[in-house]
């Protein structure tokens, strides 16, 4: 017997980059264009509640998976590793309970960062007759086939956060995505730094999808903008190389004009690096990370948050239930994508979260809040 | 695997600082000539100061080193720490140093337990100290729920962040270099001392030290205990530096090693010094930003690290006698 | 006297040299053996015999000097080379692997091979037709080496040398470890292979058996050759002159007289362990009690009870009429004992370390007071010059001096400490003439200054030119009791298991 | 002494199989009160699954560290092995065999720098390995940024899924691979010789064992298994991927894996039977902390008091044996 998928495992997605000779292979123009597009476009959906909202909705029909109640959820999730992960993991749990009449059981296995683990678990989800299956995966091309595989036991799989390289999922879950998240940051930057100006740009690692997208979307923009762009580094999330990476930089060319980040979670860090070197902190953009934020309005930044929402966390469950009650829903669904600005900053600094608590949570009706999240 | 004829004896006392003056010296001369401004005081104290944990770390590492034992779980103590202290202070002032007694107390009994472990139930360090890494880590993200929680107060982190302003020709002189000035001053005078002496007896020849009336066991435990005490200091001051992170330590346990070796000082013990050691990890650190000024692309610096550890170890390893 | 280089023979060195850390072990050599020759090397302790045996057979190479084998010249690259040459050899340090087996540890680097795998059939058969072809005891194939007593394995390691083939065969004391009739079996299989053609090296410390083997006798002095005799030819006496160098009256201090002996500083009642059993034992303050026995008969384990390294487990141990608990080297040291090992590279010397810090070890273990540290340093730079130790000064690594001078250092380690009960095992092991009269004076210094002395000492004349009287040990237990002025063959009697003499 | 305490010795089933019952039988009480399964098909093919990459990793480790040895670099090799096939096949059956080829050799080539930069420059194995594993690093990092290369189908349905009852192909492959370094350590004279080094180097090389060459063969052979492990991965994972061996942590946890299983890091001693049992382990510890739905820290800190406790018994028994 074998568990492989049918399709056979797809390769990346082509590299498509008219007029854009430099970009990486991550770079695919209809997918910028499409996002881009979205940035400007208004969701349908309750007001008040962007995790029910969509983009450019197109109904799937999911009659076939309708099933009575109560259901068993399952959820592989790449990894509870970072702080963005937590708090949308929490978010997800708050969710779960807010169902409990629907929902007789939520399954969750954390793949810790690893494929194989991740694609072990998820065989092993296969043999828990879960009703539905949500999986956010690791990485996206190895977990390509495993998600194929998964779909063919005609369980409904919905993907959330990073993608996968097929269709086969009943919908796939994110917001508009890395795209708009690296064209609005670097948009901003480009403005408001001095013309001809040097930008830094801080990444955490290569080779994650809704990563590489905000770089390949900001660098068409520093490339028109014909910013110098004087360094790609990676930081791999930690604030103390972050520091040195910056002080470096400071170093080298005395003065660095601009900052962009393709994550805020070592945002406070690069600022502090300009703070701590006796520097003026230049135009930056973070991410809506509460220590950010709060270092925005303390320190009078020229700032922006675009934003990669963690309520997308309540969706994927939202949709599950209303798949197996045989509900239309989007694919893909498309979230809003907020961002914060210095006019809107008040409404999401809250001084009584954690300070790497995310202000889009989307979590402040759900039960167990604030406690759940400090 | 090896010959054991012995080779010709050197004039040089092996282990000792002179090959990493060397290649710290070759190193300034490559600043020099790249990015002079790098030389000038400002940018050097912080340098100095930012290089401070590492350095530390390498001091501690030496400790266990130079007894013939490892400490692997420095680099997750780090964060241990740097955690606990942020989640215990949340924000408040006056929690600033009863959480720092804390964190000094605590790191030392891990390292306490690490020694407990390694020469009284017998398991070798390298075990030792992993599965304490394992355990640290998982403990603090258990404790945790998977993300720091907290905040470090300003008074804490002034101690990795903050300097003394205004001296005279070096103008701001970091906190944390001032700390580790003290700090290797007093591990050059302990290392001077009859336990520094007896310590490294200990780590060339554990049996006849044992024989002469060094209580082994207890010698490697205080070596561990150190090692804990400056990855306690290391988490002071880095938590200073950077702020809270579940990234504050990791790695950095590769790094001290690296460091140490790069200093002189032989895994399995009995040789070397503390200043070595600690040149050792300047070194390791003025390499990064030397490749930084020569735009050696991050990504491709773990390999120019990997070469040149590889061809100073080489180097010394056939200048050095063989056991 | 033969002149090296004879047609036809076997082996031929010329003019070999080798140096450790430029000290010369060995000078310009010249040795020669016949196809189915014995012929013996002897020499005292660390006159070189064991450093020339491994350059022949390729575990060392000559600085200088040429190694012809079989009429040809050869520079072996490795023991392996030498193996495949023809020479085998049973090192005097077992050179085995207590965690493999009997026939595993037999054939190494030699495993016969059927089909690309170990044919470990073959191995078996081959262990047990060699044990037997020795004439031993059945010693199982497959048992662990670590599992077998002293004897049996010397027995493998003999086995295993036989294993080769070889035409040349080196045997470095091989019989050291070994109870008389397991001598015996070995003479009988020397004879054998001697009259199958085979060359033997044959180096031991035992003169009767030399006489009884051997064809020729070499004599090594200071890594010198000092003659080559036919066997015939000489004598005994003539032959320990040659060893010796000197008249050996004179050579060792004076004894002490019966008035100079204080009180019983240290006594042993029915003292028992692993390895001991029914120790009695009585040292008084001013005398050197020497201890006799062979090798493996229990006199380290005596002198490492004593100093609580693998303490008594059973009877009672006094220090000046004070019952003590020597549980630890550490709590003999804190009540007065010494102990110099006969091990001095793994149990005596931090080789990398300087000779002070050798020195200071003990004293700084024990620790104390910070103050006087700096009058502690100056005290022990006096006794290192007190004990003449030669170096190129304090700050030398001690790997860098010679044995006798690393020695002289251990030594002044203890005396610093004043010690009143001091254990010497094999104090001169190694070590050159000129540094074994020093390491004399010392010790019956030490005795004359008060303190109780026990010396094991595996070289009989030194035993007996040292000892005020000698105690004997065979199988764990003590044999008897010598007096001074007792000859060699009385201990060697006790030793061999004839009834105690006094 | 007698022959009879020998053979007590040698037939002991390692203590990591009683260590394994005792886990999985515990587990199965806990995960059955707490209502759930624990053996079902499906989680036994993803414990396998788990298994078999590890112990590719683990069984190559316990040749190096037998032979005194260690072998940091692996996870490394792993990494590069993935992308080595999975761009040489390029989705392609035909350069299936080819790609494989490919990445084992390149693989091998990593073991022999290893072994010579230990064997011949004399650099500790923990700094060589380390050092050669920042080299890799650096390539890895600077050339990709992400999956790349496509594995061939074929690769990916016999190794990736292919099963035979709960039993993937790929576990098979481990099994045969641990027979195969069993039978080498048993009964070739390589074995005997690595076991003889790993043991007393100075009685290897005067029983006229070549050191040099054993130590880098031991070497070439670790990296070997790490290749093939990255075969198996490129196999399950579809195409290349950069960052699977680091993600998988599989240096410390093979190291983990093989002193769990009773070989001595001194060199010397122990087994590819151990190190099995070792992966299992903790393969097992996974599966039964997936089912309670447990924290991956808690078991991150169960995995540490495992690994401590494991050798401190170790340890507690060799001393007991010293002393009787
Ligand atoms: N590897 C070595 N390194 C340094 N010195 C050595 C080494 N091996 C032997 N020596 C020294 O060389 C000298 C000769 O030693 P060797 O073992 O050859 O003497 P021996 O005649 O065999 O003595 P014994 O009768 O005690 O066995 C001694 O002083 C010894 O300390
Ligand atoms: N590491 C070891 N493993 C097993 N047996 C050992 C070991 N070391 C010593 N022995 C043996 O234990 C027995 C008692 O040892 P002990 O050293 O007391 O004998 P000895 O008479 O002093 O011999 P020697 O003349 O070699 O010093 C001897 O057979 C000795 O060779
Ligand atoms: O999981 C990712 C998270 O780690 C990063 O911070 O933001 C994007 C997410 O897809
Ligand atoms: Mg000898
Ligand atoms: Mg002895």
């Amino acid at each position: 017997s074998t568990d492989e998928p049918v399709t056979g495992p797809s390769g990346g997605p082509p590299s498509t980059g008219a007029g854009t000779g430099e970009q990486s292979k991550f770079f695919v123009s209809a997918d910028y264009e499409a996002e881009l597009a979205m940035l400007g476009a208004t969701a349908t959906g309750p007001a008040g509640k962007p995790w029910e909202q969509v983009l450019n909705p197109t109904m799937v029909d999911t009659a076939s998976f309708k099933k009575a109640g109560p259901h068993k959820i399952c959820f592989s999730n790449a990894a509870l590793n970072n702080p963005w992960r937590q708090v949308g993991f929490k978010t997800m749990q708050a969710e779960v309970e807010t169902h409990r009449d629907k929902i007789a059981e939520f399954v969750h296995v954390d793949a810790e960062g690893k494929d194989q683990k991740q694609i072990a678990d998820i065989n092993d989800l296969l043999g828990k007759d879960c009703d539905a299956l949500i999986v956010s995966p690791n990485t996206t091309a190895t977990l390509t086939p495993a998600v194929e595989a998964a779909c063919r036991t005609g369980v409904p799989v919905i993907v959330f956060d990073r993608g996968v390289d097929t269709t086969c999922p009943v919908t796939y879950i994110n917001p508009i995505g890395g795209y708009g998240f690296g064209h609005v940051g670097a948009e901003f930057v480009a403005q408001k730094m001095k013309p001809g100006g040097k930008v830094l740009a801080l990444r955490i690692l290569p080779g994650v999808d809704v990563l590489e997208t905000r770089w390949s979307a900001a660098k068409l923009v520093f490339d028109r903008a014909k910013v110098d762009v004087v360094g790609v580094e990676f930081t791999d999330g930690d604030p103390a190389k972050t520091k040195k990476i910056v002080d470096d930089y400071l170093q080298r060319y005395g003065t660095i004009d601009g900052i962009w980040m393709d994550a805020g979670a070592v945002a406070v860090a690069a600022v502090e690096a300009f703070q701590d070197a006796g520097k003026p902190v230049p135009p930056i953009n973070g991410e809506d990370q509460l220590d950010f934020l709060r270092m925005w309005k303390d320190q009078k930044l020229t700032a922006i948050a675009p934003t990669y929402p963690t309520y997308q966390w309540r969706t994927p469950i939202i949709a599950a239930l209303r798949i197996l009650d045989g509900e239309q829903v989007s694919n893909p669904w498309k979230l809003p994508q907020p961002t914060i600005t210095e006019q809107n900053l008040d409404e999401y600094l809250d001084p009584d979260m954690p300070p790497l608590h995310y202000a889009m949570c989307g979590c402040t009706g759900l039960p167990g809040y604030p406690q759940r999240w400090k | 695997m090896q010959d054991t004829l012995p080779r010709r004896a050197l004039p040089v006392r092996a282990g000792g600082p002179l090959p990493i003056l060397a290649i710290l010296g070759v190193l300034l001369v490559l600043v020099a000539i790249r990015q002079p401004d790098f030389l000038a005081p400002a940018s050097l104290m912080s340098f100095l100061g930012r290089s401070a944990p590492i350095i530390l770390l390498a001091a501690g590492q030496y400790f266990v080193i130079v007894s013939g034992e490892f400490d692997l779980s420095v680099g997750s103590l780090v964060t241990a720490e740097v955690v606990i202290a942020a989640r215990l202070i949340d924000g408040d002032p006056d929690r600033t140093w009863p959480v720092m007694a804390l964190v000094l107390v605590s790191a030392a009994f891990v390292g306490l337990v690490n020694g407990l472990i390694t020469s009284w139930l017998r398991v070798p360090s390298f075990i030792t100290t992993l599965g304490m890494l394992l355990i640290l880590v998982g403990a603090v993200y258990l404790w945790s729920d998977g993300s720091p929680k907290g905040e470090l107060s300003e008074q804490f982190r002034r101690f990795g962040r903050r300097a003394v302003e205004d001296v005279p020709v070096l103008g701001r002189v970091p906190y944390a270099l001032l700390i580790v000035l003290l700090l290797a001053v007093l591990a050059t005078v302990l290392m001077r001392s009859d336990f520094g002496r007896i310590l490294v007896a200990v780590g060339d020849n554990p049996r006849a030290a044992e024989l002469s009336g060094v209580r082994v066991g207890r010698t490697r435990t205080i070596a561990f205990v150190l090692s804990g005490c400056a990855a306690g200091v290391a988490a002071i001051l880095l938590g200073g530096y950077s702020g809270v992170s579940f990234q504050a330590g990791s790695g950095l346990e590769f790094s001290a090693i690296t460091a140490v070796v790069l200093g002189g000082v032989a895994l399995g013990g009995g040789r070397g010094s503390v200043a070595g050691a600690m040149l050792g990890a300047l070194t390791l650190e003025l390499l990064f930003a030397l490749m930084n000024f020569f735009g050696v692309s991050g990504t491709v610096r773990p390999a120019v690290q990997g070469a040149i550890i590889l061809l100073a170890v080489a180097v010394s390893a056939a200048r050095s006698p063989s056991r | 006297m033969t002149t090296p280089g004879d047609v036809g023979s076997l082996l031929d060195l010329r003019a070999v040299t080798k140096s450790f850390l430029g000290v010369r072990v060995l000078d310009r050599v010249d040795l020669d053996v016949a196809p189915g020759e014995v012929h013996a090397v002897v020499g005292e302790n660390g006159a070189g015999k064991s450093t020339l045996m491994k350059i022949i057979s390729g575990g060392y190479a000559p600085d200088e000097g040429t190694v012809v084998f079989a009429g040809e010249a050869r520079r072996f690259r490795g023991p392996r080379d030498a193996g495949r040459a023809g020479i085998g050899i049973i090192h005097q340090e077992l050179a085995l692997l207590p965690d493999r087996t009997v026939a595993e540890n037999i054939h190494l680097g030699h495993e016969p091979v059927r089909r690309g795998l170990v044919d470990r059939r073959e191995m078996r058969a081959r262990t047990s037709a060699l044990f037997a072809s020795m004439g031993a005891g059945p010693v199982p194939a497959d048992a662990l080496v670590g599992d077998l007593g002293v004897a049996q394995r010397q027995l493998v390691e003999i086995a295993k040398a036989l294993a080769l083939d070889a035409r040349l065969l080196i045997m470095d004391e091989p019989t050291a470890a070994l109870a008389d009739h397991e001598a015996e079996l070995l003479h009988a299989l020397v004879r054998r292979l001697r009259s199958q053609g085979i060359g033997l090296l044959y180096v031991s410390h035992r003169l009767a058996e030399v006489f009884a083997l051997s064809d020729r006798i070499t004599v090594l002095k200071d890594g010198r050759r000092v003659t080559t005799v036919p066997t015939a030819q000489t004598t005994t006496n003539q032959l320990v002159r040659h060893m010796v160098g000197r008249d050996l009256s004179g050579y060792y201090p004076g004894r002490a007289d019966p008035g100079d002996l204080g009180p019983v500083r240290l006594t042993v009642q029915g003292g028992g362990n692993a390895k001991l059993r029914g120790i009695d034992l009585r040292l008084r303050a001013g005398e050197v009690v020497g201890v006799g026995g062979l090798q493996g008969s229990g006199r380290s384990a005596l002198a490492r009870a004593l100093f609580g390294v693998t303490p008594f487990t059973s009877g009672v141990v006094e220090l000046e009429n004070r019952p003590i608990r020597v549980a630890s080297p550490r709590a003999a040291m804190r009540a007065g004992i010494a102990y110099v090992s006969e091990d001095r590279k793994g149990e005596g010397i931090t080789a990398r370390q300087s000779v002070l810090d050798n020195a200071l070890l003990a004293g700084r273990a024990l620790g104390g007071a910070w103050t006087g540290r700096a009058a502690r340093v100056t005290r022990m730079r006096g006794l290192l010059d007190a004990v003449d130790v030669r170096s190129a000064g304090t700050d030398q690594e001690i790997r860098f001096l010679s044995g006798g001078n690393q020695q002289k250092v251990v030594l002044a380690r203890w005396l610093a400490l004043g010690p009143r009960v001091i254990l010497f095992d094999e104090p001169t092991r190694g070590i050159d003439v000129g540094a074994k009269a020093a390491v004399y004076d010392v010790v019956r210094r030490l005795a004359r200054d008060g303190a109780a002395v026990l010396m094991i000492s595996s070289d009989l004349p030194e035993l007996l030119g040292m000892s005020d009287r000698i105690i004997v040990m065979r199988e764990g237990r003590i044999a008897g009791q010598v007096p001074a002025g007792a000859s060699e063959a009385d201990v060697v009697a006790l030793a061999m298991g004839a009834v105690a003499a006094t | 002494m007698s022959a009879l305490s020998f053979r007590a010795a040698r037939r002991t089933v390692p203590g990591v199989y009683l260590a394994l019952v005792l886990t999985l039988a515990i587990g199965w009480l806990v995960v059955v009160l707490s209502g759930g399964t624990l053996f079902t098909q499906a989680t036994v093919v993803s414990l396998l699954h788990v298994a078999a990459g590890l112990g590719l990793v683990a069984v190559g480790q316990t040749l190096v560290i037998i032979g005194g040895s260690l072998d940091l670099s692996v996870a490394y090799v792993v990494s590069l092995s993935t992308l080595v096939a999975a761009e040489a096949m390029n989705g392609s059956d035909t350069a299936l065999l080819p790609g494989v080829l490919l990445a084992l050799a390149v693989s091998a080539g990593i073991g022999l720098l290893n072994g010579l930069l230990i064997a011949r420059t004399r650099i500790d194995a923990f700094i060589a390995t380390l050092g050669v594993g920042l080299l890799l690093k650096g390539y890895l990092d600077s050339g990709y940024d992400g999956p790349a290369g496509a594995t061939s189908p074929a690769l990916v349905q016999a190794l990736g899924y292919q099963r035979i009852g709960p039993v993937p192909m790929s576990f098979l492959l481990l099994a045969a691979v641990a027979a195969g370094a069993w039978l080498t350590l048993r009964r070739t004279r390589f074995g005997h010789h690595l076991l003889a080094v790993g043991g007393d180097p100075e009685v290897a090389r005067l029983s006229g064992v070549r050191n040099d060459r054993v130590l880098v063969a031991a070497h070439v052979l670790c990296s070997l298994c790490a290749g093939l492990a990255g075969v198996y991965l490129a196999a399950r994972l579809g195409s290349g991927a950069p960052r699977v061996g680091t993600e998988g942590i599989y240096d410390l946890e093979s190291i983990a894996a093989v002193v769990i299983g009773g070989t001595a890091l001194a060199g010397g001693r122990g087994g590819v039977a151990g190190t099995v049992g070792g992966v299992l382990l903790l393969a097992g510890l996974d599966a039964v902390f997936n089912q309670l739905q447990l924290d991956a820290f808690a078991k991150q800190v169960v995995r540490g008091v495992v690994i401590i406790g494991a050798v401190a018994v170790y340890a507690r028994r060799v001393i007991g044996k010293g002393r009787s």
